[in-house]
């Protein structure tokens, strides 16, 4: 059983995440479709709050949002003349890529919803407690079992690399 | 308010919606035609990914951590990604003065 | 014995190759010349003492019979269980008679060789060195080739003599007659070859060893002097051989036969004789040594080495002395009637040469045992002794003629006799001893032939006396032709034919003398098939009656070609098929030529080439366009186009997805 | 691991490609070249000498100079080497090839990438012939084939792309039939314990393959490396990759590679597949029966010099996949003297076609004619060559071919008379026959190329032999007169591996019939 407060919050974000995965591909004008992005965004980063994952959360506002949205936001500026439409649809493409749409749900949900196994309820917590700020960090850096030091090494290398790579390519010649 | 007191959150009640999320980014990236617009679609995919590995972190087994590592990482990377992908878009628009998918076949064969 | 003697027999002149082969270039023409010579005149001088210790210093007889003595016998090669291919040094009648053989006529053809390859002025031809150091190959190779201990070693050193008569046919190589008949030369004998290689196999299967001597003797009791078995008591190897039915014969037979083809080939039996008259396309003094009096009798030594074996299978009913004779006889008809009709006279010479080699195999064929013991094996070595004799001297002074009128035709010559007196001698010695006239060598040879074809059967003997009239006829066809007539006017600026230098008359002289006397030497002491000495005089009613045969055909020659006379044109006349044909050679080398070229060239090679181009090679072509034209076709897939992309992959991702989900739905 | 001699022979490769790297100059990558050849001329000198020291010392494992390292654990691989008689005779073979090789490739264009590549492509060969492990094999295999591409590619001559494409795809389809048959061959071999290995030895001595399995992995093997050793009807790359080679790849080509072929045939096909072979034998026979009659057909009617020689390879090949397949001891040891020997002359006609090409650039017999005259030297090589391949006794092929021809015939009329069929019989008849056509061939070219008048007035200028191509040749002529003059020697050295134990055990399985 839960609290009425957390059904009524899981229903809103259940929705604001439906609706604005929507309008975001939808929509013609460009930045609306980078603001609802946005909005998903957030949605999600809901999500993770909703489960206990705070951290988490954070990082997907602080990056996500803060990060990434900003740099379509840039990129839309840079390539495209404020007030621009993007071309209509033809709707014959539309036709074809919702009913692509719809049969990859279809499939999905279905091999979900068949597969009742894994469909849990959302399990008590308990004595065990939900990842520390103090627990996240030392996985982060330790090299035993459950550590992440080499994904993470790996990654501050692969950061490195898309700096250099997003110099290189996008420098003028 | 028999069904408001038996409402347990179970995992389908977030994994659809993140299905949903992602078929909205399949349709996105099979029908626009701006790369921005498609990149965006691809967010949306990655997102929605995300949130299954989180999903079932929590729900399969919350003693662990690794879902949600994943997704830490998946973030990192989608940035790294998104900078790039955005460079290159840039860098397609300086030579075409376009950004739409329609025109940029030149690797091709 | 010592092995160093007989060894440095056939070191020596595989020495003098290497040496003039590799350093030739670097000597003069004279003492290149001068080397050769020597080297063989001293490898005579130790085959004549080995043959001098052999027949007459009594170690090698034991109870009056003359035994096989191997000298040396180093492995080869090993090659299954008891089949070694060994290099040894075997000493018998035979060999110690071939050793004598080559080697005088090989130390003719190198003096002689000084004088004839050079011009009228004294330059030397080209290659002289190469000259003689091929024939230094070719004396090692045949020399190897008699001495024989085991058939492999035999084979080697055939198809060694082979490739020496091939290099010494083709000396002059810049002409293309030559380059071809010295092609022909290989490839006609190494055909027959094939033939000796699988006798060889199919024999050494049978009988578990190449060895003569184990051969012809019970390979279990491994004696080495026993020199030859009855029939009756054949090794068990050799009657599971003779026992073994293969195609209508047994194996033995079968092996005799093939082998006999190899001899065949290299004897130029017909049908494999083409390849002897074009090699006379080689220098004359080659033609003396290796297609008139050494490598060409091989096939009959071949046969005689192996004759206990022939006469083991003909014991047991099998049919391969028959068709040594068979061929024989047919051969030696064919080729004293070809030899009727030829201008050439080194042709002429081929051919009688053929004929001859013919008559020693006949010779072989018809002996028998129940024939005055074996006598046609004690008179084909006699006649091959005598022939190569008589013959070499002819050839050298056919040689002689040559290069003193520049031409091989005849028609060029005419009239010599009283410019090139020596010459005309010699050559009438030869004519005389070929002929079979009293007291010259041929006569008693050629005696001995007969008799053993009588004592055989009559219809041999008949037809090999007709043979023997003929051989007569054309030798004094041809002398008559070349020193008689009348002479041809010498044009101003031309030399006038005159007798040769000493380094070419001598051989002449000697080789004149040696044919003359030769017919006296007891042969039936030294040489007989089982070691015993054969005693049997002159067979005089056979004696008489060819010698008859020999005078009249020497009468109608004289009728016919002493003097330019329409006889001649009368009798071309009276049977034109007939002449037309013989001159042909019955036109052996054009069905030759539509077997080589038209058959196996244009229809086997050239369809094969074809096959191999476009069906082979196109079907893997095929494959290679087929998968190109395939990428062509699918490449629109890749069309840069990213969404097409997603398309493909999305798709993709459905079925599969939907279906391992249907899959695991419906069926767990 | 560095005490095994063995491992020198991919070391010193190795060494002379970083030796290459530094050179500077054309003198230098020449004596880089020059001084590695020798070096390993020497060293498989030793080897040999050691090895027949050890044996006579009464070593009689079946390999001697054994070794194994571990290189993937997970998957059993090591690096697992060992000689007997057979690969040493191919190490010789190799050494002296790459010796007169390198000679012949004197004046190349771009030297140091060509001997780069020559090197790897040696270390390949190396490598194979020193490997008991079946998967380093397969890995050298590789090494040594895929330089070949861009060698002829690169330096080749004619239709060389063509030609380079068509070699490397051929020999990449037979590796694959081959990397089936190995991986399979891998997980049938149970041993004892259970466990799997890659090494022929032990799977030779304990692994017993299920005899259904064998049925399709000894076509497998035997086809894969089959390609390699110009097996009817997948001998097509032969000509056309011998023709546009660079002189110095179609020796080592003809004269080494392809004795992977045949090498592999045996040491991996007929070794560990005894009953298949001994069943299925039947098709290769037919197969390399017609290769030694069809390649010696063909190559009478070629008019280029180096297709001819390529047919005649296709023919002389055959005959050692030929012999390969009478499994027994004579005909086998007839097999790899045939190797040597066809190596050896091979390598000779390709370096001197090379040469008489530098020379008068063209290879087409029509065009030529009387070289005799205008280079002496090298036509007597030629003339030699070619007695050496037609089977002139003396010369190294009469042995190889009598010993094959004595050992088939053995095993076929043994088998036709005790009612085993006649094919064996039949067929090395027909393969008999095939020296009359070698000598129709060769003597064709002689006749067209070096005898005759000359037909080019311009060749007349032309010169003989300069002293690197006389080395190259005289090396390969004085091993060609070697082996031709002191078989016993070498068959001697090569008869230890098929009369050997294990050899014996495997025949005990495969002479039901006998």
């Amino acid at each position: 059983m839960e609290s009425v407060g957390s059904i009524i919050a899981y229903v809103v974000v259940a929705l604001a995440i439906m609706i604005f995965s929507v309008l975001a591909v939808t929509t013609r004008k460009i930045l609306r479709s980078a603001t609802f992005l946005l909005f998903a965004l957030f949605a999600t980063a809901a999500v993770y709050f909703m489960l206990g994952y705070q951290f988490l959360g954070g990082v997907q506002i602080a990056v996500y949002a803060g990060g990434i949205v900003v740099l379509f936001v840039f990129s839309i500026l840079l390539t495209s003349h404020p007030g621009d439409n993007s071309s209509k649809l033809e709707s014959k493409k539309k036709t074809v890529g919702l009913i692509g749409a719809v049969a990859m749900f279809a499939v999905c949900a279905w091999s979900l919803i068949s597969r009742c196994s894994v469909i849990k309820n959302l399990p008590d917590l308990g004595e065990t407690q939900l990842p520390t700020m103090k627990q996240i960090g030392a996985d982060l850096m330790s090299s035993g079992d459950h550590g992440y030091l080499l994904p993470f090494e790996a990654i501050s290398v692969l950061l490195l690399a898309c700096i250099i790579g997003g110099i290189v390519v996008a420098r003028k010649k | 308010m028999d069904f408001l007191n038996n409402f347990q959150l179970n995992s389908l009640m977030f994994l659809i919606p993140s299905l949903f999320m992602f078929c909205c980014g399949v349709y996105g990236f099979l029908t626009r035609r701006n790369m921005i617009a498609m990149l965006i679609s691809l967010e949306l995919m990655l997102n929605a990914v995300d949130m299954n590995f989180v999903v079932f972190n929590r729900f399969l087994c919350p003693a662990q951590m690794d879902g949600m590592f994943f997704t830490l990482f998946a973030i990192a990377i989608a940035a790294a990604e998104t900078a790039v992908a955005i460079a290159i878009i840039i860098n397609a628009y300086r030579i075409a003065k376009d950004i739409d998918v329609k025109d940029l076949t030149k690797m091709k064969f | 014995m010592e092995a160093t003697l007989p060894l440095l027999i056939l070191v020596l002149p595989l020495l003098m190759f290497l040496f003039l082969g590799l350093f030739g270039k670097f000597m003069s023409h004279k003492w290149a010349g001068i080397i050769g010579t020597a080297g063989m005149g001293v490898t005579m001088i130790l085959a004549y003492y080995t043959a001098y210790l052999y027949f007459f210093s009594g170690n090698f007889v034991e109870d009056g019979t003359r035994v096989q003595y191997i000298v040396f016998n180093q492995d080869w090669l090993s090659l299954w269980g008891n089949l070694v291919i060994k290099l040894g040094f075997l000493l018998d009648p035979i060999s110690a008679l071939m050793l004598v053989v080559i080697t005088t006529i090989s130390f003719m053809v190198h003096l002689y060789s000084n004088g004839y390859m050079r011009d009228h002025h004294g330059v030397w031809e080209t290659g002289f060195q190469r000259f003689y150091a091929f024939l230094s190959l070719f004396s090692f190779s045949m020399l190897g080739l008699v001495v024989a201990t085991n058939i492999f070693q035999m084979y080697i050193f055939w198809e060694l003599v082979g490739a020496s008569s091939y290099l010494l046919i083709g000396f002059y190589y810049t002409k293309p007659s030559a380059v071809s008949a010295s092609k022909k030369a290989f490839i006609v004998t190494r055909f027959a070859d094939l033939g000796f290689l699988i006798g060889i196999l199919i024999l050494s299967f049978t009988t578990g060893t190449f060895d003569f001597m184990s051969l012809t003797s019970t390979p279990l009791a491994g004696v080495e002097n026993t020199y030859i078995v009855d029939a009756a008591t054949a090794t068990t190897a050799l009657e599971t051989g003779a026992g073994q039915m293969f195609l209508g014969g047994s194996l033995m037979t079968w092996a005799l036969v093939l082998i006999f083809m190899g001899g065949m080939g290299k004897s130029a039996m017909m049908p494999l004789h083409i390849w002897l008259p074009d090699a006379m396309e080689g220098p004359t003094p080659v033609s003396a040594l290796i297609h008139a009096a050494t490598m060409v009798v091989a096939g009959v030594y071949l046969v005689a080495r192996l004759f206990p074996l022939f006469m083991i299978n003909d014991d047991l009913g099998g049919a391969a002395l028959d068709i040594v004779t068979v061929v024989g006889a047919l051969t030696a008809f064919y080729a004293a009637v070809v030899a009727c009709t030829q201008l050439d006279i080194k042709r002429v010479l081929a051919f009688s040469t053929i004929s001859q080699i013919a008559f020693m195999m006949v010779s072989l064929g018809v002996s028998r045992p129940e024939v005055h013991d074996n006598l046609g094996y004690m008179a084909s070595m006699f006649h091959l002794f005598t022939h190569a004799m008589f013959k070499a001297l002819l050839f050298l002074g056919a040689g002689a003629l040559i290069h003193a009128v520049g031409s091989n035709d005849y028609t060029a010559m005419h009239g010599l006799r009283k410019r090139m007196p020596i010459t005309h001698i010699t050559f009438l010695v030869g004519c005389l001893a070929i002929a079979g006239i009293i007291p010259f060598s041929g006569f008693f040879s050629k005696d001995e032939i007969l008799t053993a074809c009588f004592g055989n059967s009559i219809i041999a003997y008949v037809w090999m006396s007709m043979v023997a009239g003929l051989t007569a006829f054309y030798m004094f066809r041809l002398y008559y032709l070349i020193f008689w007539w009348k002479e041809h006017k010498v044009h101003e600026g031309h030399h006038a034919p005159k007798d040769q230098p000493w380094t070419m008359t001598l051989p002449l002289v000697i080789l004149a003398i040696v044919a003359t006397f030769a017919g006296f030497v007891p042969f039936g002491d030294l040489v007989t098939w089982n070691g015993h000495p054969h005693h049997g005089g002159i067979n005089w009613m056979i004696a008489s009656i060819s010698l008859c045969v020999a005078l009249l055909a020497i009468g109608l020659a004289t009728i016919m070609y002493r003097k330019e006379n329409p006889l001649p044109e009368r009798m071309r006349h009276l049977f034109p098929n007939l002449w037309t044909w013989a001159r042909n050679r019955f036109y052996f080398d054009e069905l030759y030529m539509f077997i080589t070229h038209k058959i196996i060239f244009n229809s086997i090679c050239k369809p094969i080439a074809w096959f191999d181009r476009h069906v082979i090679d196109g079907t893997m072509d095929a494959f290679a366009s087929v998968t190109n034209k395939a990428s062509y076709a699918i490449r629109g897939l890749q069309s840069g186009n990213v969404q097409s992309y997603v398309w493909v992959y999305l798709i993709g991702a459905i079925v599969l997805g939907g279906g391992t989900v249907a899959v695991i739905f419906l069926f767990f | 691991m560095l005490s095994n001699i063995l491992i020198y022979f991919v070391i010193v490769p190795i060494l002379m490609l970083g030796g290459l790297a530094l050179c500077r100059n054309i003198k230098q990558i020449r004596a880089v070249a020059v001084a590695g050849s020798l070096v390993l001329i020497g060293l498989s000198v030793y080897l040999l000498v050691e090895y027949i020291a050890q044996r006579g010392l009464g070593a009689d494992a079946p390999m001697l100079f054994t070794g194994s390292w571990t290189w993937f654990e997970a998957l059993g691989i090591h690096l697992a080497v060992g000689v007997d008689g057979v690969s040493i005779a191919m190490l010789v073979l190799t050494s002296i090839i790459i010796f007169a090789g390198s000679f012949a490739s004197w004046k190349i264009d771009n030297p140091r990438a060509f001997f780069l590549w020559l090197i790897l492509l040696s270390t390949g060969v190396y490598g194979f012939f020193i490997s008991v492990d079946l998967f380093t094999m397969f890995m050298f295999y590789e090494v040594a084939l895929i330089p070949m591409y861009l060698l002829i590619g690169v330096w080749g001559t004619g239709r060389k792309e063509y030609s380079a494409m068509k070699l490397t795809l051929m020999l990449m389809g037979g590796s694959a039939f081959l990397m089936l048959g190995l991986i399979g061959i891998y997980y049938n071999t149970e041993m004892p314990d259970g466990s799997h290995t890659w090494n022929i030895i032990e799977i030779a001595h304990q692994g017993h393959i299920d005899k259904g399995w064998q049925y399709f992995l000894f076509p497998m093997t035997f086809v894969g490396f089959g390609v390699l050793g110009a097996m009817f009807p997948f001998h097509t790359w032969s000509p056309d990759g011998h023709a546009c080679a660079p002189t110095a790849v179609s020796m080592l080509h003809a004269g080494v590679l392809m004795k992977l072929g045949g090498y592999g045939c045996f040491r991996v096909a007929m070794y560990l597949m005894p009953e298949a072979a001994n069943d299925l034998a039947w098709i290769f026979l037919i197969l390399t029966g017609i290769s030694v009659v069809y390649g010696a057909f063909s190559a009478c009617v070629q008019t280029d010099l180096k297709y001819i020689n390529a047919y005649s390879s296709v023919s002389h090949c055959g005959l050692v996949l030929f012999a390969i397949l009478m499994i027994n001891t004579t005909a086998m040891t007839g097999a790899v003297m045939q190797m040597l020997s066809h190596g050896l002359m091979t390598a000779l006609f390709f370096a001197l076609i090379g040469m008489i090409y530098g020379r008068t650039h063209t290879r087409d017999i029509r065009q030529m004619g009387g070289l005799m005259k205008i280079m002496p030297y090298l036509a007597v090589c030629y003339v030699i060559a070619g007695f050496a391949s037609l089977g002139l006794p003396g010369l190294s092929g009469f042995v190889a071919e009598m010993t094959i021809f004595v050992g088939s015939f053995q095993q076929g009329m043994g088998e036709y008379l005790a009612g085993a069929g006649s094919l064996r019989l039949v067929f090395t008849i027909v393969a008999c026959c095939s020296i009359v056509i070698t000598a129709v061939y060769i003597l064709r070219v002689v006749g067209k190329l070096l005898l005759g008048p000359v037909q080019d007035k311009h060749h007349l200028e032309l010169t003989d032999a300069t002293w690197w191509e006389r080395l190259s040749t005289v090396t390969l002529i004085v091993s060609v007169a070697a082996i031709g003059c002191f078989p016993n020697f070498f068959t001697g050295l090569i008869r230890d591996t098929f009369s050997g134990e294990l050899f014996e055990a495997v025949k005990l399985n495969m002479m039901n019939i006998f």
